[in-house]
């Protein structure tokens, strides 16, 4: 068994995928966009093309030209919902792409002329920085909550699901070898993004920091640098991907069907939107690792992957512990509570839905939840899109249901003793401040350079028989 | 202490200055100068008597077209700046004394400055020289008789008109050279004459009537646009 | 061969000369002149172009003149090499777009603005194809006084001011020019380039140097970098913002091109080099980038923080030539070709929404995507080429320049293009972020419209000059190879000066 | 030598008057200081017997200063005047809207 996946078959498997997510938010967003539709189409086909790019170029132009494709269309995506917001991100992410452009300039100073396996860490440290931006890696996460909150629902389904992935997919490329800093950096980010997501109050934000959470098994399954580990990184990224999409574009009907994102207020929403809660249990679950569903396949492989690799096999139970932590957090409160302790007379009460789900919105969630039960079901399924052998690990599932059954029941303990863990209420996160100081800086520090470089005219021309004399001096003496 | 700071950079630098160009060759590094063979060659060459005329003309006549094109480009530029929808007009001048003198003499200021211009290549002088004393003459106009009378007599107009004339003279005779000699600005031999005389050395006498007119209405329309603003109050 | 250079400098020349004259007869016949003879010296210089494609390929294209048919050493020489081909075609090329671009954006005293703007046209054509340094000269004086006359063409007191201050520094550049000159005739005897280039050697030391030392402080002030920068954001900031786009995108690049033409040829480099001034020019450039992008932080005026954009990106440019080497020359010309394109687009698009807005300067793009959202779009993708994203041209010329600093080992320099990215990006955003301030209906009340009726004074010139721009930028940020082949030439004559000296001197090397 | 000594000391009080003097006009006057000691170096430069650059037809033999300086002082002459000659235009117009020909008084320079 060589020691790399081939990353060519994964790069189809991942095409194949990425054009089915877009397919599905288009499909969502035909209703979503009314006005801007074919706008918002535009920009999609040509994010499916430069992604497409980024996942098969060997050149290091196209792949840098792809890249900042993307930055620049997910920022004019943004910009349809908020200018400042945009502006933001641009910014950030510009800045990471300058890093990457910079690590480019430094792997052709060292020879490689192509995308090949990095040997020297230094690069490869670089290389992770760069992409990092894009990837939300921790410590570059801090754009993924404020923007998620503030994007709109497609587009955030499209940044949390796709658009992340495609630094990993370079990490992979280009750390076949594995990468300890990233093994470790994807450890913190599951606990980090679970923890936050934990305590978060509102929908949208649930959700950024659970995708950092997840990137975190991906970050961990490329970092390991074993061949499970990057299967299942692969798989995980289509996985999560199908599954963040979904919850995404149930948060868009959700908000507008609740008249907002915090997590307390999703009234009745189980028989308002049925297919909706459907979707969004069966996403949660696979993100929890249920049995049957996606994500227990892939988190299991991620699992194999790295156990060895210090005590991570432990730690990722207290992983898995705090995704459903969140997760039943969530359903609590939005799904399950009015399930549970409304009355049956009340239940049956006439259903008002204020914003009823056309087929197009609907069409999308229920495409989700079936792939993610199918995967679930019956994983050679994406070994057969992989075009891999499957690699022969048997993943019982008994046992792992007995896990799930533990956990849920720790779970639902800690929800009923605690009355649903309710949390005061938080701001939404906001990347105003941070811009904001790192502007009024830049601004006092030009202004005072520009005192102190331009005082009176005559001391201005001051500077030319001085740099005469300067010259002729060097003449002279050296 | 600007004053101070000022004078001692200024000391090093004139000192250090001194210093390097103490080192200039006594002569030139290359036998075979262009200069020698101006000296050497002359009259032979292209029929003109005064050297600097030659070069300016004649070898070197490019750089004349660019430096008339400097003072064209001056004027416009001044023309542009300066230029208001009513102009005032003084017609306010000196004693009948001096005006009945400038009477006399302005005709001879004018035949001087034609002189100086057609004998640029025999003698000391040329087109530049005459038309700064064709200028004189708005000069005089202003000021002993009052702006109007330079306005009535030797209106804007025309002059803008002259000074084209002479740029276009100027070109017309650097085309003429391509008919006749093959290059730009070129001195056809045809036109050369004895040596010495009047009707002589070519393309020089032509090229030194258009800068001499070119430069006489430039610097006559400079003046008489800054006179323009500075008789504002009357 | 269809064309002679010389044609390229008389054309503009003539037109000039003949302007006042049509203008006084009848007005429109002088507009119609205008837009003739720009397409005819436009079409000039694309045959140039076009007919000098094959030997470029082949690095044989060289035409010389003989002025007054005098061979070199006697007389004035036009040596138009492949060198003085590229930045002639820039200079047709984008005084052709900001002809037409006037025509939509002058309202007033178009005769003379005409006059000297191509006056200056003739001026740069003639500091391109001169072959002989005191004419190099006159036609630097040419063209910095018609720029001087068309700074203050606004004639309100910030221009005027701006005029005087870039006058001052213009006049002292033009005395050390002059006296460097007078230096080298002093002591070889010749004015030609190929001559004095063929001799500089025997000229003592010390007297080399000094000669270098106001040549290149004069040179230096003109191009803006660091210790006599001090002109440029006053200058841009109060000049029309079709003479900014020309200074900046024109002058600026025909002063790099005095800059390859004296130091690499006239001088030869070795002289630079074995003073290690080298090195002081790097540092003073790159110096020079910082600054720029610094101090154009602060700058709440659009067409300010363009000047200092563009001091940083002429830095850079010295800074890349002044390594040397054939990717660094190669890097300096792509930058100074693509950033002519990308700021003069930038001034451009910024002085359309400054022309047809009312209000304060400051207050005038407020709103502008509103006023006419193709040509916001069109300055978003020139901020964006500025900043170095990848599809557009600004990447490319910065790709190159990344790589000629990693060649020689300037990492500082590698580091101030990143931050000089980054800072960029910071600078444009509140520009872009006011234009896309308010509301539609608002916006539209507040704009004027055109100046006068009439045909010829339809915002149409002005948008079509953008568009072409944009055009432009992306389709050279597309095909950068295609500069490939001739600038490996052009680099050829710049490290090789004897084949220029051959060129000229036909083959006779004197003594 | 003393050509020389002359030539610097007037460049160097030119600039001095550039520098120092808070009137536009004198910097004007500086700026044509500097550019005469230049014009002033260039036509010292007698390398060989003075005489006219003008032949005597009658005695053609006779000595010859080299004429080429004196030809490009003329041309520098005529640039330098005309760049003084529109300063002078602008600083005027800038005086009849400033009121002030003061260096320091002008804040605008110093942007």
């Amino acid at each position: 068994m060589s020691d790399t996946i081939p990353i060519i078959e994964a790069s189809h498997f991942l095409m194949g995928f990425g054009i089915l997510l877009m397919l599905l938010i288009g499909t969502y967003a035909s209703r979503y966009y009314q006005v801007q539709r074919n706008l918002f189409y535009l920009l999609l086909a040509f994010f499916t093309l430069s992604f497409g790019v980024v996942i098969y170029t060997t050149d290091w132009i196209y792949f840098l030209i792809a890249w900042e494709g993307i930055t620049i269309i997910t920022t004019a995506m943004i910009l349809l919902a908020e200018r400042r917001l945009a502006a933001q991100y641009f910014l950030i992410q510009f800045v990471g792409s300058n890093i990457l452009y910079f690590a480019i300039i430094m792997a052709l100073g060292e020879g490689y002329s192509n995308i090949v396996p990095l040997e020297e860490p230094w690069l490869q440290m670089l290389f992770i920085l760069g992409l990092g931006t894009k990837s939300a890696l921790l410590g570059l996460h801090f754009w993924l909550p404020p923007v998620h909150s503030r994007a709109h629902a497609p587009v955030s389904a499209l940044l949390s699901g796709w658009s992340v992935n495609v630094g990993f997919v370079m990490m992979l490329r280009l750390l076949p070898e594995g990468n300890n800093i990233l093994f470790f950096i994807g450890l913190a980010m599951i606990f980090y993004g679970g923890a936050m997501a934990f305590f978060s109050t509102d929908y949208q934000v649930l959700l950024a920091y659970s995708t950092l959470s997840q990137l975190g098994y991906i970050a961990l399954g490329i970092g390991s640098g074993t061949l499970l580990g990057q299967i299942g990184a692969v798989l995980h990224m289509v996985v999560h991907g199908i599954a963040k999409t979904t919850l995404f574009l149930g948060s868009g009907l959700w908000e507008k069907e609740c008249n907002g994102r915090i997590i307390y207020r999703f009234e009745r929403a189980f028989y308002r939107h049925p297919v909706n809660a459907v979707s969004t249990i069966a996403g949660f679950s696979s993100l929890m690792g249920m049995v049957f569903l996606a994500g227990f396949h892939t988190k299991n492989l991620i699992k194999h992957g790295t156990e060895d690799i210090y005590a991570t096999g432990f730690l990722l139970y207290g992983a898995t512990l705090i995704t459903v932590l969140y997760a039943m957090r969530f359903l609590w409160w939005g799904i399950l509570k009015d399930m549970v302790m409304k009355s049956v007379q009340n239940r049956r009460e006439k259903i008002t839905c204020t914003y009823p789900p056309s087929v197009s919105e609907h069409v999308p969630l229920i495409i989700g939840t079936a792939l993610l039960l199918a995967f679930g079901i019956y994983p050679p399924l994406m070994y057969m899109f992989l075009q891999l052998e499957d690699p022969g690990i048997v993943i019982l599932w008994w046992p792992t249901m007995i896990e799930n059954i533990l956990f849920l029941v720790v779970g639902i303990a800690l929800l009923a003793l605690t009355e649903g863990l309710f949390f005061p209420l938080k701001p939404v996160p906001s990347l105003n401040r941070m811009l904001g100081l790192v502007i009024t800086i830049s601004q006092k520090v030009s202004n005072s350079i520009f005192q102190l470089l331009f005082p009176s005219f005559q001391y201005q021309l001051l500077w030319i028989p001085l740099i005469i004399l300067f010259l002729l001096l060097w003449t002279n003496f050296i | 202490m600007k004053v101070f700071l000022t004078a001692i950079i200024l000391a090093f630098t004139g000192g250090a200055l001194f210093v390097n160009l103490g080192s200039i060759p006594d002569s030139f590094l290359l036998s075979h100068t262009a200069s020698r063979f101006y000296r050497e060659a002359v009259v032979t060459e292209t029929g003109a008597l005064n050297t600097v005329s030659a070069i300016l003309y004649d070898f070197r006549a490019f750089d004349s077209l660019g430096e008339s094109t400097v003072i064209f480009a001056t004027v416009s530029g001044i023309v542009l700046l300066l230029s208001r929808k009513t102009l005032p007009v003084s017609s306010a001048g000196l004693s009948l004394i001096v005006k009945r003198t400038f009477g006399i003499l302005t005709p001879f200021v004018f035949l001087l400055s034609v002189y100086i211009i057609l004998h640029g290549h025999l003698s000391p002088g040329g087109g530049f020289q005459g038309g700064v004393l064709l200028a004189v003459i708005t000069i005089i106009f202003c000021i002993i008789y009052g702006s109007s009378f330079d306005l009535s007599r030797y209106p804007p107009q025309r002059k803008t008109l002259i000074e084209t004339t002479g740029a276009l003279l100027f070109l017309g005779v650097g085309i003429i050279g391509i008919a006749l000699t093959g290059s730009f600005l070129g001195n056809p031999s045809a036109w050369r004459g004895v040596p010495g005389t009047l009707p002589s050395a070519g393309s020089i006498v032509p090229i030194n009537l258009g800068v001499g007119l070119k430069v006489g209405a430039g610097l006559a329309i400079i003046f008489y646009s800054m006179i323009q603003k500075t008789l504002k109050r009357q | 061969m269809i064309f002679s250079p010389l044609l390229l400098i008389l054309l503009p020349l003539g037109t000039a000369f003949l302007i006042p004259l049509v203008d006084l007869f009848h007005v429109e016949t002088r507009r119609l002149m205008v837009i003739i003879s720009a397409s005819f010296s436009l079409f000039l210089g694309f045959a140039a172009l076009w007919s000098a494609w094959p030997e470029l390929l082949a690095g044989t294209f060289f035409h010389s003149y003989h002025l007054s048919g005098w061979l070199p050493p006697l007389g004035i020489n036009l040596a138009f090499d492949s060198l003085g081909l590229l930045f002639s075609s820039l200079v047709t090329l984008f005084s052709f777009l900001i002809i037409v671009y006037s025509i939509g954006f002058i309202g007033h005293h178009e005769g003379k603005y005409y006059v000297l703007l191509f006056l200056f046209q003739a001026g740069c054509q003639g500091i391109v194809m001169t072959g002989d340094i005191f004419n190099l000269y006159v036609f630097i004086e040419l063209s910095a006084i018609t720029s001087y006359a068309l700074i203050a063409f606004e004639r309100d007191r910030s221009s005027l001011e701006a005029t005087i201050k870039y006058m001052v520094y213009g006049i002292l550049a033009g005395v050390f020019i002059f006296l460097g000159i007078i230096i080298i005739y002093r002591s070889l005897g010749t004015l030609n380039i190929a001559e004095i280039a063929d001799n500089f050697h025997r000229i003592p030391l010390t007297l080399q140097r000094t000669s270098v030392v106001f040549l290149l402080t004069g040179l230096l002030i003109k191009l803006g970098v660091f210790p006599f920068h001090f002109w440029m954001a006053k200058v841009y900031g109060s000049a029309p913002a079709s003479i900014s786009a020309l200074l900046s995108g024109t002058l600026a690049k025909v002063n790099i091109y005095i800059l390859l033409r004296l130091f690499w040829v006239g001088t030869g480099f070795s002289v630079l080099r074995e003073a290690g001034w080298d090195r002081f020019l790097l540092g003073i450039a790159l110096l020079s980038t910082i600054l720029g992008h610094v101090l154009a932080l602060r700058e709440r005026e659009v067409k300010r923080m363009l000047a200092f954009s563009s001091m940083g990106h002429m830095g850079m440019i010295v800074a890349v030539l002044s390594l040397n080497t054939p990717l660094g020359l190669f890097a300096g010309l792509l930058h100074a070709v693509f950033h002519a394109l990308m700021k003069t687009g930038l001034f451009l698009s910024a002085g359309y929404f400054l022309r047809f807005r009312e209000g304060p300067k400051e207050k005038r793009f407020t709103g502008a995507a509103y006023r006419k959202l193709p040509i916001f779009i069109g300055f978003i993708i020139f901020a964006l080429s500025m900043i170095g994203i990848p599809p557009l041209n600004g990447f490319f010329s910065k790709w190159f320049t990344m790589q000629a600093f990693l060649e020689k080992d300037v990492y500082p320099a590698i580091a101030l293009i990143y931050s000089g990215n980054i800072l960029g990006l910071i600078y444009y955003l509140p520009f872009v972020r006011q234009g896309m301030l308010g509301k539609e209906s608002i916006m539209k009340q507040k704009s004027t419209s055109s100046p006068t009726p009439g045909f010829f004074y339809q915002e149409r010139f002005v948008t079509t000059v953008v568009y072409i721009l944009i055009l432009l930028v992306m389709s050279s940020g597309l095909l950068p190879f295609v500069f490939q082949e001739p600038f490996e030439v052009m680099i050829a004559e710049l490290t090789e000066p004897i084949r220029y000296i051959e060129h000229v001197l036909g083959g006779i090397i004197h003594e | 030598m003393i050509y020389s000594l002359c030539f610097v000391a007037l460049f160097m009080i030119g600039l001095y008057s550039i520098l120092a003097q808070r009137d536009l006009i004198k910097m004007v006057i500086g700026l044509n200081l500097v550019e005469g000691a230049v014009f002033f170096w260039t036509i010292t430069m007698v390398r060989e017997a003075g005489g006219v650059p003008i032949v005597d037809l009658a005695f053609p033999e006779l000595p010859m200063v080299d004429p080429i300086p004196q030809a490009l002082t003329l041309t520098a002459i005529v640039i330098s005047a005309s760049t003084t000659a529109l300063l002078l235009t602008i600083i005027v117009e800038l005086n009849r809207m400033a009121r002030t020909i003061e260096i320091d008084s002008l804040k605008g320079l110093r942007e």
